[in-house]
């Protein structure tokens, strides 16, 4: 067991590689097998990472599980894991979702699924990889591979302009990355000279001294690299896109663990590596979360298609949790951290149902639908919790998030604060106007007619979600209570940082006129 | 948890237990869910009884159930407060709320959505009890929402129906303006007093600069505007009238819609140290009455008009809150949800006896065919007007002589004047419906309803007859105000009352007010001494007026809804599509252009990549020079 | 006669041997000038190594002229295999190598 | 010894420019010939006899044979490649008239070198330079001489799959 526990990180992101290998053996035709053996797999890698959480300690913001081993002497380059309650939670919900999302897919990917199944699992190593480095190498590597299976998931599996979305998809991230890749060799370099060693070690570079106006101009590279993720107004054009011509699962994977890299990236990377100037920026990039919450919430509320409808209203939610991350209180952050695994969840189970939509109907325009609940009662009413969920019904897990976010960044931030609680207004608009177009009136389209309610495998499916939404929207303290140390371990180096950016600019005498 | 604290928790308990059961396995409970469902909300009234008793002869006490948010310095429990506020509104919320379900057994028999139905009815007892027994803020917004959600369900409970879909969203869609505004009030709490419970708020609120506490206070008030349906949030509650008609009496008569009265007793202390926010209120109450009884004029919908009632009893409430009579506002809360839950009850036995038909134009001489349904509607219909001895008397005077007595003599006018209109429309309904001359359609068999509904009708009649005496005027002495005014002794800074006339002056006036509007409309409708077309066309515009509901929905369609949809189209066409998109496709472009021009250099001829070669050698060794 | 005047000489074959290969369109031809740029690199080196009292450079020599005589073979194979499929050795003709 | 250095130089020059000027490629292979010889010279003159030796006979005995047995065999001798396209030419003259002035430039302002090693002129008809090459090329520089047969075999084989039908 205790061999077991310490290495128990590489065994969680590696073990869906294996699993993709031990698929590689099984015959092409035996799909069914190849289906169910990849759930299965999946299944197991989240009861493995469940061992995280048990055994992780609560009261302690340093990392966890951690194992380091040499990989490139020359570079300082090492193979250095470990997590803490936010990576925590995040492997959680991509294990999760993982497993769900290859569940969802049983009846809708019809061809090639021993490629799919594949990529689905290396997908999976590659985002858990992500999450648990703390070498910036070996995150900038896994953070690169992880484009490859979904480039092929969205152009290979998508519908429409598939190949066209996942072209946009790949060249916007791919831009953005490259640009984060300059910053980071930057500090490596920086670090370099400041010490005479070469190390990619994250913990070893939040010690590095960069001037002011370098940090301004890494931390608009790096921002490029993680806003074009999240993505935050104007960098969001991919996603609609790549969201409405991907596959389900391939949705899903996008909206609940993908998008949540550039939040992350900004939480582990960004920020604490360059405190000052992402003081400086704040406002700028607090104007461009609270644009995106209201402009995503605004064009969700005239969208025809379903997919391009939720896509839209991730981008809003995701200037909330952007918003909580910079308005950097200890509330705020909590907020943030916990409104990224509530939109995981929210929005994977809308995307989950909207492909239950499309696999009865083949079609994603709003207008073909209508008076569904009649036929499927069942998909109705969990439909409708997975909505009010994503609008923030309190009970649900929305609000817990939404509210911690905008009751932390009120203080400091009214106006924005304000604006961005506008956003729940619209949030209620677009999404209810949404489900009332879809699930009631009368049935308006002959081909809904034969309208089947949700199966076995699809209550299933969905389960698991709709359950978590009411524990975390009625008890998130079991999340918080981990989350927490971290957060606050967070938000104190910025506040030092805040102080001594003060002392300085004090003494620059730009207060002075 | 001691003996107390379980009772006090068992009572949100049987709803909530009665949501999921139904909700969940609604299937094998069939009819069933409807008697039990009944019956677990008659336990949670015993329940609120005892724990009224134990109030009333006791003390108030908090009860935590478990922390529930716990991040960093924001820490939030789930507990309950139970004080006398609280308690006389948990009994009349459960009391209420059981003889809706009973009456619901019979009114919605047959319906296939049977447990669904109670489901949602039950979560809404639910959520109102713990809006209720709420002790702290944000829970207070957790469950405000909640019951904005079940508002939102009932309403769109036939979802076949696109006006219903379409009023549940706008309720639920107005309501989320309001709570807008009260989620920014809750933040600005927590942020300047750095916690939500109520005790140390309501203690700790004095220590803030007056301009902050107004601005609370004006923020909650949005909340409670939206949530009460008050001026210029009122838009949604007659468009909710599509829901169920026993929903309509249980929810947007006598409880959710008055959770904002109950807001505002509830934080009386914010507003007490913040005259200029109980300006407000009482202005929006003013308005709002005048407003509401003069839509209600000329309404054919039976229910329409009894919502437009609604709207403008609740403000008289708001008046009185206003004021800072907050034991009148309590009482006329209590009164009227008796009389108007009646009122709605009736107005849906009567269409269940014509088969779902509102018009009041097809109706008429309905008395002599449902005899009890009748009686009832004109018991709830004089406690409506005012008229001595029924409930209504006693709690609008009380409103009216705090008004007139504080010296807001122009608000003591529109009270008088909308009590003059309230009685008009509700005489002209039930003359309308109950007397003259038959309109009914032939074939339709009119009959009296069962009597699983029509006992809770004469439950509620009786009530509505005896309620009144416990405020007997003058109200200052009454057993009403003695009991509840305790929570209330700490609202001060309102101006002492400036006159004191004897109450039986001013009711005198409000009673004549309330018999000639009862005149009137015998006049006009059973006696017809007037050509009420003539008339109607004299005072074209006027009427107009009323009948559109003074062209809000059209002025918010205008004004809002459209520029904003338009908007958004424009953001999504334009500056998405266009401008976002088309920089990132027109670099695509750009790029593609240039590299088809550039790969042209690649023309495969041996030659040229030689003679390239060789230039590149020479440049690199000129730059050696050059170095 | 110092090691200039050798250096200077070769430097006069190398790019006699360079101008071939830039303004003669025949494979042969062009293949004769390469070897004149080797064999002038060849005389360098022989130079420059008895001027420095070295070895390494004489040996240097040897590789080349195994490289050379690998690239003769190789280079005429193309050039058989050139000529069979065009029917000419004009290497204007060789031009499917683009975009 | 001077006059004969010139005597070479001028055969070197000349031949070198009679192969890339005149129009057949057969008289090309013949003039490159003789360019080879009077490289050998040069070798001589360098002290290098093994390399002139070697020099004729890979060069001129068995490189330029194969160019002009496969002149012979694809019946090239015809075949008069034309020299048209002046412009290229131009350009061509231009940038080796360029590259030469840089060399020469660059061996001019190039510092003086002194000599490092131990083979003198001397030291080298004392042992014969066969023997120096030889020893040389079996001890230090086995491996590149190894890695060089298997190159040769690599082109052979190369060769024969290119004139493979």
């Amino acid at each position: 067991m205790s061999i077991f526990l310490k290495y128990i990180l590489s065994i969680i992101i590696f073990f869906p590689l294996l699993s993709a290998l031990l698929l590689v053996f099984i015959n092409k035709k035996a799909e069914g097998l190849l289906r169910n053996l990849a759930t299965i797999l999946s299944l197991a890698e989240f009861v493995i990472s469940l061992f995280l959480f048990i055994y992780f300690k609560s009261n302690t913001y340093q990392f966890q599980f951690v194992e380091r081993f040499s990989w490139i002497r020359e570079f300082g380059a090492t193979y250095f894991l470990g997590i803490d309650g936010v990576s925590l939670f995040l492997i959680l919900l991509t294990t999760l979702m993982t497993f769900i999302a290859l569940l969802s897919s049983y009846k809708y990917i019809k061809e090639h699924v021993k490629e799919f199944v594949i990529l689905m699992l290396v997908l999976e190593t590659f985002m858990l990889g992500a999450f648990a480095s703390l070498d910036i190498l070996l995150f900038y590597l896994f953070w690169e591979f992880m484009l490859i299976p979904m480039y092929y998931i969205i152009g290979i599996w998508g519908t429409g302009r598939k190949v066209y979305s996942a072209v946009k998809f790949i060249l916007y991230t791919l831009a953005g990355s490259l640009i984060m890749l300059f910053g980071l060799i930057t500090i490596f370099i920086l670090h370099y000279n400041q010490t005479g060693n070469f190390t990619f070690n994250l913990l070893k570079l939040y010690h590095t001294n960069i001037p002011l106006t370098l940090q301004i101009i890494l931390f608009i590279a790096i921002f490029l690299g993680f806003a074009v993720k999240i993505p935050l107004f104007p960098f969001h054009t991919w996603l609609p896109d790549a969201h409405t011509e991907a596959p389900t699962a391939g949705s899903v994977i996008l909206a609940s663990v993908l998008l949540k890299f550039g939040i992350y990236g900004f939480f582990r990377f960004a920020i604490p590596l360059m405190p000052e100037a992402s003081i400086i920026l704040t406002p700028v990039i607090l104007v461009l979360a609270v644009i995106s919450i209201i402009y995503g919430a605004l064009v969700s509320i005239v969208q025809k298609d379903l997919k391009r409808l939720v896509a839209f209203s991730s981008v809003s939610h995701m200037g909330f949790i952007v918003l909580g991350l910079f308005a950097m209180t200890a509330v705020s952050v909590d907020g943030s951290v916990l409104q990224m695994i509530n939109h995981g969840i929210s929005t994977g189970a809308l995307f989950l149902f909207v492909g239950m939509l499309y696999e009865r109907s083949h079609t994603r325009l709003i207008a073909d639908f209508g008076g569904l609940t009649k036929k499927a009662p069942i998909l109705a009413a969990l439909f409708m919790i997975a909505v009010l969920s994503s609008v923030g019904l309190p009970g649900l897990n929305g609000f817990v998030g939404e509210f911690l976010i905008l009751v932390g960044s009120f203080k400091q931030y009214t106006v924005f604060t304000i604006f961005a609680t506008s956003g729940i207004i619209f949030t209620a608009v677009y999404l209810l106007w949404m489900f009332q177009r879809v699930m009631f009136q009368d049935i308006t389209n002959k081909n809904n007619e034969n309208f089947k309610d949700m199966t076995l495998r699809e209550i299933i499916t969905v389960l698991p979600l709709i359950l978590l939404m009411f524990f975390i929207g009625l008890y998130p303290d079991v999340l918080l209570s981990r989350i927490n140390p971290t957060v606050v371990h967070f938000v104190n180096i910025i506040e030092h940082n805040k102080y001594a950016y003060n002392l300085i600019k004090a003494k620059m005498g730009l207060f002075n006129a | 948890m001691n003996s107390k604290d379980l009772i006090v928790w068992l009572i949100p308990f049987f709803p909530l237990l009665g949501a999921i059961l139904w909700g969940v396995f609604g299937k094998y409970f069939k009819n069933y869910s409807g008697y039990l469902g009944s019956i677990f909300i008659i336990i949670s009234f015993i329940l609120s009884v005892i724990i009224f008793f134990i109030v009333a002869y006791g003390h108030g006490f908090t009860s935590i159930l478990y922390q529930w948010i716990d991040a960093s310095y924001f820490k939030v429990n789930v507990s309950t407060t139970i004080d006398r506020l609280s308690v006389v509104m948990l009994v009349m919320v459960t009391g209420i709320s059981a003889l809706v379900h009973i009456y619901s057994i019979g009114y919605m028999k047959d319906d296939k959505g049977f447990a669904r139905y109670f489901s949602y009815l039950n979560l809404f007892v639910f959520s109102m009890i713990m809006l209720i027994m709420a002790n702290n803020f944000l829970l207070l917004y957790v469950f405000w929402e909640a019951v904005g959600l079940c508002s939102y369900v009932l309403i769109g409970f036939w979802y076949e129906k696109k006006s219903a879909v379409d009023a549940g969203k706008k309720a639920f869609i107005v309501n989320r303006i309001g709570d807008f505004g009260f989620a920014l009030g809750v933040m600005l709490i927590f942020i300047t007093i750095g916690t939500l419970n109520y005790s140390t708020v309501f203690s700790d609120i004095h220590t803030l600069p007056p301009y902050l506490i107004t601005t609370i206070a004006l923020l909650l008030l949005a909340g409670a505007v939206g949530k009460s349906a008050q001026f210029p949030l009122y838009v949604w509650l007659p468009d909710a009238m599509e829901g169920p008609t026993p929903v309509s009496a249980l929810i947007h008569a006598a409880t959710m819609v008055t959770a904002g009265v109950y807001l505002i007793a509830r934080c009386h202390i914010i507003f007490s140290y913040s005259p200029d926010a109980s300006n407000v209120v009482l202005i929006i109450g003013g308005v709002t009455a005048f407003i509401g009884a003069f839509s209600a004029l000329t309404q054919f919908d039976i229910k329409r008009i009894i919502a437009y009632s609604t709207i403008s009893q609740i403000g008289y409430m708001f008046m009185a809150v206003g004021i800072g009579s907050y034991a009148a506002g309590m009482f006329h809360l209590l009164s009227h949800a008796i009389f108007k839950g009646l009122l709605f009850l009736t107005a849906g036995s009567v269409m269940h006896g014509m088969s779902g038909e509102l018009d009041l134009r097809k109706m008429g001489g309905l008395y002599s065919k449902m005899k009890i349904t009748a009686i009832t509607f004109i018991v709830g219909g004089l406690a409506l007007s005012g008229i001595p001895p029924f409930s209504g008397f006693f709690s609008k005077d009380a409103i009216l002589a705090d008004l007139f007595n504080k010296g807001d003599y122009l608000f003591w006018i529109i009270g008088v004047l909308v009590a003059f209109m309230t009685a008009f429309y509700i005489f002209r309904l039930i003359f309308n419906v109950f007397f003259g001359e038959s309109h009914v359609d032939k074939n339709l068999h009119v009959h009296e309803s069962p009597k699983i509904m029509t006992i809770p009708l004469i439950i509620l009649a009786c009530l509505a007859g005896i309620f009144g005496f416990i405020g007997l005027p003058p109200f200052n002495h009454s057993i009403f105000y003695k009991f509840i005014n305790k929570d209330f002794a700490n609202s001060f800074n309102f101006a002492p009352a400036v006159n004191n006339y004897p109450w039986y002056l001013l009711s005198a006036i409000s009673v004549i007010a309330g018999l000639g509007g009862i005149y009137i409309a015998y006049v006009f409708y059973i006696k017809k001494s007037f050509d009420l077309e003539k008339l109607k066309s004299k005072f074209k515009p006027i009427y107009d007026l009323s009948y559109n509901k003074l062209y809000v929905d059209e002025i918010y369609d205008f004004v809002i809804v459209n520029p904003m949809k338009n908007f958004a189209i424009f953001l999504w066409r334009i500056v998405d599509i266009l401008v976002i998109d088309g920089a990132v496709n027109g670099i695509a472009q750009y790029v593609s252009i240039t590299s088809s021009k550039v790969r042209k250099l690649q023309n495969g001829m041996l030659m040229s990549y030689i003679v390239t070669l060789t230039v590149g050698v020479i440049a690199l060794l000129a730059y050696y020079f050059v170095r | 006669m110092n090691v200039n005047d050798y250096l200077i000489v070769a430097t006069i074959i190398f790019c006699i041997g360079a101008l071939g290969v830039l303004i003669r369109k025949n494979l042969i031809t062009i293949f004769l000038s390469l070897e004149l740029m080797f064999n002038a690199a060849n005389l360098g080196f022989v130079a420059v190594s008895e001027y420095l009292n070295l070895i390494s450079g004489d040996i240097f020599v040897i590789f080349i002229m195994v490289v050379a005589a690998a690239e003769a073979a190789i280079l005429l194979g193309i050039a058989i295999a050139f000529y069979r499929e065009k029917g000419t050795i004009n290497i204007d003709d060789a031009n499917e190598l683009k975009f | 010894m001077e006059a004969l250095f010139y005597i070479f130089s001028i055969i070197a020059i000349v031949s070198a420019l009679m192969v890339i000027l005149v129009k057949s490629p057969l008289t090309s292979a013949l003039y490159i010939i003789l360019c080879f010889f009077a490289l050998a010279g040069f070798y001589i003159l360098l002290n290098m006899q093994f390399l002139a030796a070697m020099q004729i006979m890979v060069y001129a005995g068995a490189i330029a044979v194969i160019i002009v047995l496969v002149i012979m065999l694809l019946n090239l001798a015809k075949i008069k490649g034309a020299i048209k396209d002046f412009h290229q030419i131009a350009i061509s003259i231009i940038a080796i008239g360029l590259f030469t002035l840089e060399v020469i430039l660059y061996l001019n302002a190039a510092g003086e070198k002194k000599p490092t090693g131990i083979y003198t002129n001397t030291v080298i008809n004392k042992i014969g330079n066969t023997q120096i090459i030889g020893e040389f090329l079996f001890t230090k520089y086995v491996f590149p001489f190894e890695v060089a047969s298997i190159l040769l075999l690599v082109a052979v084989i190369g060769a024969y799959i290119f004139a493979k039908k």
